[in-house]
Order: C-alpha cells, then structure tokens, then sequence
C-alpha cells in the first residue's frame, strides 16, 4: 500500500465516446496496475463531497486513461471538465487483478461501465501471452464503446440487451458456448453473481461499492469473504472467483 | 512563535488536531501519507468486546457538504486492537493515543475499556455512549442522562486512564447530558458525534443505506456542533475536545473560540489523507492572523463579554 | 402528463411546491419575477399577534451549503397582516394561503389564530411551534410533547381551518412529538423547522449573529430532515408537509418518497428568487425520469418492503 | 421595485488596483443608480451558499464595473474568475441615493471599500451641475485606489489611518475643516455615525449589513429607523440623515 499518491493531474482531453460515456486522458506519472483504480475530487468545494472512483482504462507512458458514465452530479461535473484543467486524484487504488496465473486461455467479460478496466488488462494480459477472447455487454447499441480497441487483443463478442447490435441477450448468453480455463470480469453485481454461479472458480472478479475514502480508512466498503472481511477499496476491488460469498 | 501546546486530562498535546474515531482507522495506515507523529494523538477506531463485522453495504451515502454512514463499528476486538493493531501503530508513532471505546451493554464497555486501560499506548479512553449505528446500546447511552451517567460512573470505576465521554448531538438538551457525565465523574467531553440522517436513491426508490439511516458528517453539520460545544462551555468545568466538519484550520479556531481545548478531525481524512497535516502546518499561520501567540489563551474567547 | 396534483387536508395543490415560511415575505413582493400562481400554496411570514421587530442586526450568518437566521418573527402584528399584507397579496394569487401562526404564550397562539381562520384568504394555518429564535415559547413548544400537544388543542379548538403543526428538528424524539400532536387534533405536519446553529466570526472572535445562536437551514440539513419524516410517516396518519434544504425537484421527489405529500421550499428563494418556479417546472421531467404519472402514488414510496 | 432582475453577465476584466482590491467590469444591460448594489453567486455549488452584495461602482453604456476587497472565501473566489466567464447577479438592488436635492455645494466621503459607489454617484452629481467635494479614507497608502478617477469631478482629500499619505487621521479630520451644504456618505458603520453625530442632517449615508436574499425576502438587514423598519436592502441601503437613529 505504500504506492498511494495524492496528485493534481492535468487533463488532456475529455470527449463522449458513446451515450453518456466519456474518455478522459489525463497525464502524470503513475504506477497503476489492471483493475485499480484512481478517486476524483470533482470540485474544488465541500460539494459533492466525497471523491468518485474511477477505473484505470488504460495507460500509455505518462498518459491515463478514465472512461466514465454520466450518471449523477459528480460524474456530469467532470464531463464539463475542459482540457488543461487540472483534477485532484489518489491514486494507484486498489488491488487490481491478480496477473500471476497459469491459464492459457482467457475470457475477459465486461458489462456496461464495467467495460474499460478490462482494456488495460487485455493489452497487459496480452504481453503475457495469453490467448484472450472478449465479451462485452451492452443494453443498447448508442452504449457500445472500446469495440475496436479491444479487437487488437482478441475475439470481441457483443451482447445487447435489446438485441440493436450484436448478440441479443447477457453476456452469459455467449460465455456459456465459449471455452476457457480462466476468466477476468467487471461489471454490474447481478451480472458478476450470474458469472459466479455458472463459474465457481478460476475466475476473478472486480466489485463496486459506495466509498467514504477509497484508500482504507474508514470501512465503508467492507464485505465478508470466504477469507475474512474485506475492504473493497484495499483488499478490492477484484476478488479469486474461490473467496467470493455468493448471496 | 506562536505555543500551539493544550493540556488534556492525562494528555500534553504539542498541538489541538487529533483524526476523529472511525476516520483513520487505526492510524498507521496513514504513516503511509506522512509522519503521524505531527499529531496532537489519535482517536482509534471505535472498538468492542467481540470482533464485529458491523451493517450491511452500502454503508456510505452522500450529501451537499457532508457524508452518511452506516458503518455500525466494524473492528477486530478489544484484545486484538490490543495485541495487533496497537503494536502495528507503535511502530509509526510514539505517542499516547485515546481509544474509542464502545458497546452494547454497560458490561461490554466496562469490560473494553478495562482492556484498553491496561495498554500501555493508551492515554486516555474516548467512552462512545453515540453511536447512531449500533441497535442497542450506542446512540440509546447518549440520550438519556440517567443511562450516559450510569455508563460514565461504571466505567469510570475501572479505568486507570482518565475517560473522555462522546456526546451525541441527537438530542434536546445537550447541557443536560454533558453536566450528566461530568457529574458521573468524565474527565472531559469529546462532542459531536454524527447527527442521524438519511438519503433516499431515487433510481430505487430505497434508503441510499443498507441499514436506511446513518450518521451525518462533515461541515454540514459545523453549526450544529458550534453551538451546542458554546453551550456546552458554559455549563460544565471539564475539557471539551470538539468536532463536527472540520476541514481547516480557520475551522479549528472557531472550535476553540466556541470552547473546545482540542479538536478532532473527521470526515476531512477520507477526501485528502493529508487534511491533518496540512491543518497542522496551518494553524501557527492562521493564528497569526488572528493575533494569537498562545492557543490556550484563546480556548472559549467567543464567551468574553 | 403527469399529474402533480397533491391533497392536504382542507386544501386541494396543483402542485406540491410550496414557499416556507419566512423566506417568501408575504409573497407578492415574488410577483415581480413569476405569476405567484404557479405556486401550490403560501406559506405566509410567522405572524404574532402584536407587531415585533424581531432581533438585532447581524441576523443572517453563512455556513457550507446552509444559512443561519435569527430574524426572530419580525411581522407587523395579525391583524396588519389580515388587512394589509394579505390584501397585496390577493392582488396577485388567487389560491388559498397557509398562515405561520406564531406567539410566546398559549394565549397568543389562541388569538392569533382566531383572526386568521377569519381570514378569506386563509386555507389552513401552520402552527409553528419551533422557531428557535424567540426566547420565550417557540421551539420550547416543539421541544416537550405535552407542551405541543397544549398549544395544538387550543389553537384547534378555535380554529375554522386545518391546522398543521410546525414541529422543530431539535429534539431528540421527533416521532413523539408528532405522535403527540397528531392526538392533540393537528390535521397534518410540516417539518422541519430550522436546526439550531452557531458561528463564530474568527475577526471579532464573536458569534457571528447578534443573537449568538440562530436556525440552520438550507441543503446542509436536509439529511436529517429526511431522516425525520422518514421516522414519522411511520408513527402518524396525518399527512406530512416537508422542508429542509430542498433546492431542485429531484429534493422534492426525495421528501415525497420519504413520506411527505407537499414539501416547502425555504431557503433557496432566498439565493434564487425564481427556485419555486424552476423547481415546478422541472417536476413532470423529473417525474418522467423516474416513472412517476401520479404523485400521489410515490407518497412514501421508500417505506415500500 | 419592479425592475429586479437575475442575469449572467460576461467578465471583461478582473484585476487588483489595490492591496486585496479587485475592480471588475461586467457586460450587460441594466438600469442602475448610483448607491445600489448587485447580489452575486460566487460559485455553481452550494459552497458559498449565500450571495455577495457589491456596490455598483460605475456604469457605462452596456459596462459595468465593480470593486470590492478580498475579505473572506466569497471575495477571494470572485477575484479568481476569469475573463470571459459568466457571473450569475441579481440586478437593480436598493433604493440608490436621492440625487433629487437642492444644495449645491455636495461633499463626498467614502472610507475603505464604500469608496467605490460615490464613483458612479459623482458622475451623476456632476451631470447635474453640483459642486463637489470628495474625502476619501483608506488605512495605509497601500490601500488607496480611485484617486486620480475621483478627481474628474472634484477636489479630492485623502485621509489615511497610518499617515503614510495625505493627511493622517480619519475622514472627519478633513470634513471637520470644510463648507459644504450636503454630504453623501458611504463606508464602515462606525465612520458612518461619526459623521452622523458632527452632522445630523442634510446627509445621506449608505449602510451595509449581511443579507440573506438582498431583495426583501427574508428580514435579515431590517433595522429600526425615525420612520420605520426599514430593510438595508430594499428601503436601503442609502439612508436620509434624518431618519437614521444613532446609536
Ligand atoms: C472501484 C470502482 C471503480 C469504478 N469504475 C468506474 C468506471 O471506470 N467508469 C464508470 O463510469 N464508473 C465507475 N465506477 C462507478 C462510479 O464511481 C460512479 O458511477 C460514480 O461515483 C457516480 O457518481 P455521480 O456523482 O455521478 O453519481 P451520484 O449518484 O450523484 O453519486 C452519489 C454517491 O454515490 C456514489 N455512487 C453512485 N453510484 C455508484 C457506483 N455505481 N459505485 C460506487 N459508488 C457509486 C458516488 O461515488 C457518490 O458518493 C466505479 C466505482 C468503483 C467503486
Ligand atoms: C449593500 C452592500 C454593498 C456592498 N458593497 C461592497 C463593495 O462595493 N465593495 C466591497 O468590497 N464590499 C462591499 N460590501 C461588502 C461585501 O458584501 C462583503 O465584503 C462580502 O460579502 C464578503 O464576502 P466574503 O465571502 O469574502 O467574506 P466572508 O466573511 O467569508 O463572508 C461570510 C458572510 O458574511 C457576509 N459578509 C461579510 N462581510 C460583510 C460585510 N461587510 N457586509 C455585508 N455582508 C458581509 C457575506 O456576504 C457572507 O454572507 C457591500 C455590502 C453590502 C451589504
Ligand atoms: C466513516 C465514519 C466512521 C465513524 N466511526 C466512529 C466510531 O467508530 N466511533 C466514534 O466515536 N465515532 C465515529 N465516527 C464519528 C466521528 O468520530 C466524528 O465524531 C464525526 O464524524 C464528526 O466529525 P467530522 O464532521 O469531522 O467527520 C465516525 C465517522 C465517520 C465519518
Ligand atoms: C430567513 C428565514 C426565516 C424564517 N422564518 C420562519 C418563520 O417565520 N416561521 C417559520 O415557521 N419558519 C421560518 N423559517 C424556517 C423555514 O420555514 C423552513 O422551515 C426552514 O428554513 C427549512 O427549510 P429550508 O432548508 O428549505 O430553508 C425561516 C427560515 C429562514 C431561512
Ligand atoms: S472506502 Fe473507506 S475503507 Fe474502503
Ligand atoms: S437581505 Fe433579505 S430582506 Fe434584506
């Protein structure tokens, strides 16, 4: 944990990629794994109060990549943020996923906003040397983003719920025909639960909570697992499919 | 130079600022940040007989200027806070800490806080009779003078350190709780707990907490705690460690204007780690300001005529 | 279409907003900037029954996300209001009001309140039991159940309209207050009134307000005001008016899922003179947003198992 | 009072012209009269929650300019806003001074930050064919600002606390030795009822108290006046000599 940084970091661009989705790229020098993540004062006043964690969606030299849904007030301020601005983040948050496993093949499953941690560990897994195959879950066409990123590193499958693209149904419509020894995901509770249920083990999968700090202190977000209580800002967000309590 | 010392009962603090029980956990994790020993102490994370796991998530809600939690005393244990948590935190600092010492029973606070009396890093015990987020017990303690009294007296009995009783702000008459304990034999007062509060998600329909309501934090709740430290001040003889949205050290002085002796820093730790410090770093700064060479001369100024 | 209609007791609301008390004046000075019609209701300045000017200057003070009054009921007296006050107003809203009735004594209540249930104008009365800043009676009512339960019986007693009691956020069982007054005969509740706050100006090293202590009120007390009409949707039958930091319609739609059938907009008009009528405005998009055709049916809806 | 207005009005400048004093101009269209004031929302958030009320200290074509000191948080934010970006105010607030008067011989006497709406306010007396006078009080010489302005429409005195320039003393050290018919006065409460005592008629003087609405809502500024209450805000904050009770 001592890799935890506090850093002003200056924004290099700010565009929508997809429906209320944005791309930020921010510079700085970091040292962010997979499946961390960074936590963003989006203003300079008491209000909104706390931080907003954020995913590492990529990372190139000295450049970060966020990618983020609008979905309150502190995320629609940081799509008003213009570049050259500076933001206030912690950064370096987080386990991030566990990339010392033996598999071969590798399924990456993503759904919604849930999606961009896993480019970052698709390239990273992919320098490894891994075989990697992607699914990625949307609920309508206007959502879908990071297609083509991701086609560099794998078989991509897109699933809508509505069926306006790809594969109509859940992600777990088409992982039940793929074969795998291992897979990594990130998304929505009820789409991690069904994963697990199908795929009780050799997986691993990163969890949201709400967070008071994000960096520890002050137990918000706690949960039990098979190997004690957890903080999912610390010991999270990305849990051994084996640990997991299934509720 | 200006003299930022203040004295607490078993306590010479180099300066006021000491991170609130349950907002830096159990302190050393934020040696990561910097050097802890800049503090005046620290309060350790509210502790119990028994490990608990406390609610439900989430536990953590937000509002305009503060935040809600529900955390419900999440801890290992007296006997580990002791033997594990403790011994880490000694390795980064070299003070004496205060520690939160709460419970559902009067039994259970007796029996924590003879545990922790006997430890040796332990200045003083921060009895927590408000705690908003516990059934029993808790919140129940601080409401009523007769059961605050009843909590003070017994564990006051037992305790070789002296005791500092935290006050709930849910309350009428907050005068009438603290000269309670002082009477019950508290050797100060550290106020305020988090009000009760509670936000509703709209996409749900539900309670933003698992657990629906939860304690209310930050500078939202700043003249609440001002006021009721003010009055507070004028009712009892005993120290007040004051607390409620402190997040510089302009706020630190109007806790000491309003009456408080020391302060304690919450919600402010989860949004910059280095809120502490820098409030530390500041103070000397804004007391110049304000014309103060020794901060004990301005403990309760907001009281002279 | 949505549909905003809201049904208090006596009084039918296009829409659920209405102005607070004491932050609209007697609210045709608002004509300048709206048609005042849009509005549900009035709730008209805290009226006595002899003309007061209230508490000396500074009465306003600032907090994070929040404001701190002391006005202390300036009003020119109930009969000066029946005759003067609320004939400007019926120039320029030709809905019924709903009339703050304040006082020091049960007797003053009394009288106060006959002369507006006279009134044409008058659609129920609010009987505010809980203003903070006057010395004798107000929030000493709201604070003791059998002193509400007092000041309800004998203003209902006289009363020709509804009567809704103002009930103040300072106190440590609010569900007993409500169920007190509820008893006592109130029609309905608003809540909450202010919180009771303090600041300190750290250049003086004085309280901020003249009158040292004042009520706290905007965005930063709306968790618990929340928190509150959560708890007494629970415990009353009557129906709940509720305020307390509301500044936009998704504030509005959180009161109502809390438990609240009309909700009172206070300190926002104050900051923007045209809060009401944005807030009214944006109610049927917000309402869409989450699904909601009728109002009346999200009343509460955040009690649903 | 039917003429209130809330606009956003674009920043032309922003600069400091003194020790923590800032001047702004601002474009827009109102219909302002000297001694009336804007109330301004410093910030998008509910931090700081009140607005600012700040003399309109000039007025030209569509321009408006004021000055005001960096006293606190609200202060200090406006005199970091940028050119170009847009302030949300409240328009045409306050009674303004009565220009509707009989004397010739006018004197002006404005103390710390209650210099800048006499500005505006001898302008307009000028415009009328008034003889003015003006006595300005700072504290230090590093205080002053408006002089050379000032002196367009007048023989200008300057009094500082500290003597470090013009005469040393306070602003009744200079208007003590002068004739005049009439004076107009703005500044601290306490130079307000020095004056008020030496010269208890035929004077107008400007008060300040702290506001919540600033447009008559709330009876945050009433005060008792030989007339009445009165609201700073509304029925003030100029008020006649002869109506205000000295304390
Ligand atoms: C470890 C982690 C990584 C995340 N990575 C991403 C990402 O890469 N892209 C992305 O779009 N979103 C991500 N999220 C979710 C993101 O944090 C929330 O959408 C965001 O905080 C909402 O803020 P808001 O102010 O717009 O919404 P509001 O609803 O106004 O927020 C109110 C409060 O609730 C919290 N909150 C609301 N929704 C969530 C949520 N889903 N998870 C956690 N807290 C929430 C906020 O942080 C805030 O404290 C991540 C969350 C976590 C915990
Ligand atoms: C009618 C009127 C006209 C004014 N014109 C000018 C002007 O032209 N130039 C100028 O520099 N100042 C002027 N002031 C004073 C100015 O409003 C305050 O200096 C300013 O509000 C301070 O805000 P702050 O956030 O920097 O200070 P803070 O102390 O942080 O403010 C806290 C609160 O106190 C209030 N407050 C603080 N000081 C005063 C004060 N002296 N008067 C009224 N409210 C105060 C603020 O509005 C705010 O609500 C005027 C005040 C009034 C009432
Ligand atoms: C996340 C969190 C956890 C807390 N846990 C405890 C606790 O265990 N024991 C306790 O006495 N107070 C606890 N508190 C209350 C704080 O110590 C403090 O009294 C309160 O937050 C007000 O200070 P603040 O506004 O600076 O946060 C907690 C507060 C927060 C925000
Ligand atoms: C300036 C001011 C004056 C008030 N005067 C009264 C009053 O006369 N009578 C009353 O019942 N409440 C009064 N209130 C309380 C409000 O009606 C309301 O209950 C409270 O402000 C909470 O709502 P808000 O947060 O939306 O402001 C006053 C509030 C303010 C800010
Ligand atoms: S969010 Fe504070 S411990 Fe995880
Ligand atoms: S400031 Fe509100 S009435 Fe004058």
């Amino acid at each position: 944990m001592l890799y935890i940084k506090m850093k002003k970091l200056k924004i290099l661009s700010n565009d929508m990629i997809a429906k209320d989705v944005y791309e930020m790229v921010l510079k700085g020098d970091f040292n962010l794994r997979p499946g961390q993540f960074i936590n963003i004062k989006v203003s300079d006043y008491d209000v909104p109060f706390l931080r907003r964690p954020i995913s590492v969606a990529d990372v190139f030299e000295d450049q970060l990549t966020i990618i983020y849904k609008v979905v309150g007030k502190g995320t629609e301020i940081l799509s008003k943020k213009e570049v050259g601005e500076e933001l206030d983040c912690l950064l370096n948050l987080g386990n991030g996923y566990d990339l010392n496993i033996e598999s071969k093949n590798i399924v990456l499953v993503g759904g919604g906003v849930g999606v961009p941690p896993l480019l970052y560990l698709a390239k990273e897994l992919k320098k490894l040397g891994k075989n990697l195959t992607i699914v990625l879950g949307f609920n309508s066409k206007e959502d879908i983003f990071l297609e083509e990123e991701f086609s560099k590193y794998g078989n991509v499958f897109i699933t809508t719920t509505d069926g306006t693209y790809g594969t109509k149904g859940l992600v777990t419509t088409i992982l039940d025909k793929l074969e795998f020894d291992y897979y990594m995901t990130c998304g929505p509770e009820k789409m991690l639960l069904a994963i697990l249920k199908s795929y009780p083990t050799n997986g691993q999968l990163s969890f949201e909570e709400r967070m008071g700090c994000g960096f520890g202190a002050c137990m918000g977000c706690s949960c039990k697992t098979l190997t004690g209580y957890k903080r999912i800002c610390v010991e999270g967000p990305v849990m051994k499919s084996e640990e997991v309590i299934y509720e | 130079m200006s003299n930022l010392r203040v004295k607490l009962p078993g306590l010479e603090l180099d300066n006021p600022v000491i991170p609130a029980s349950g907002t830096y956990g159990f302190g050393y994790e934020f040696a990561q940040f910097y050097d802890i020993n800049i503090l005046g102490s620290i309060m350790t994370k509210g502790t119990t007989l028994e490990s608990r796991f406390g609610n439900p998530t989430p536990r953590i809600a937000e509002a305009s200027s503060g935040m809600l939690n529900s955390v419900g005393l999440q801890n290992p244990g007296v006997e580990k806070v002791v033997t594990e948590e403790f011994v880490k935190l000694a390795k980064h600092f070299n003070k004496k800490v205060i520690a939160n010492v709460s419970g559902s029973t009067i039994e259970e606070y007796v029996e924590t806080a003879k545990i922790f009396s006997d430890s040796e890093i332990v200045g003083a015990l921060e009895v927590n009779i408000s705690c908003p987020n516990v059934k029993c017990g808790g919140m129940a303690f601080g409401t009523s003078p007769a059961m605050a009294s009843e909590v003070t007296k017994a564990v006051k009995k037992v305790s070789k350190k002296p005791i500092y009783v935290k006050l709930s702000p849910n309350v009428t008459d907050i005068v009438e709780i603290a000269k309670a304990v002082e009477e019950a034999g508290a050797d100060a007062i550290t106020m305020i707990n988090t009000l009760l509060g509670m936000r509703i998600d709209l996409k749900t329909g539900k309670p933003v907490l698992a657990n629906k309501m939860g304690g209310f934090s930050g500078p939202a709740i700043k003249p609440v705690a001002l006021r009721m430290i003010y009055q507070v001040y004028e009712a009892v003889n005993i120290p007040i460690i004051g607390m409620g949205g402190i997040m510089d050290a302009e706020d630190v002085l109007e806790f000491i204007f309003a009456g408080a002796t020391a302060v304690a820093v919450g919600s402010a730790n989860l949004i910059d780690p280095y809120a502490c410090k820098k409030i530390i770093e500041e103070l000397p700064l804004v007391m110049k300001k304000y014309n103060i060479e020794n901060l004990e001369d301005a403990i309760g100024r907001a009281h002279n005529e």
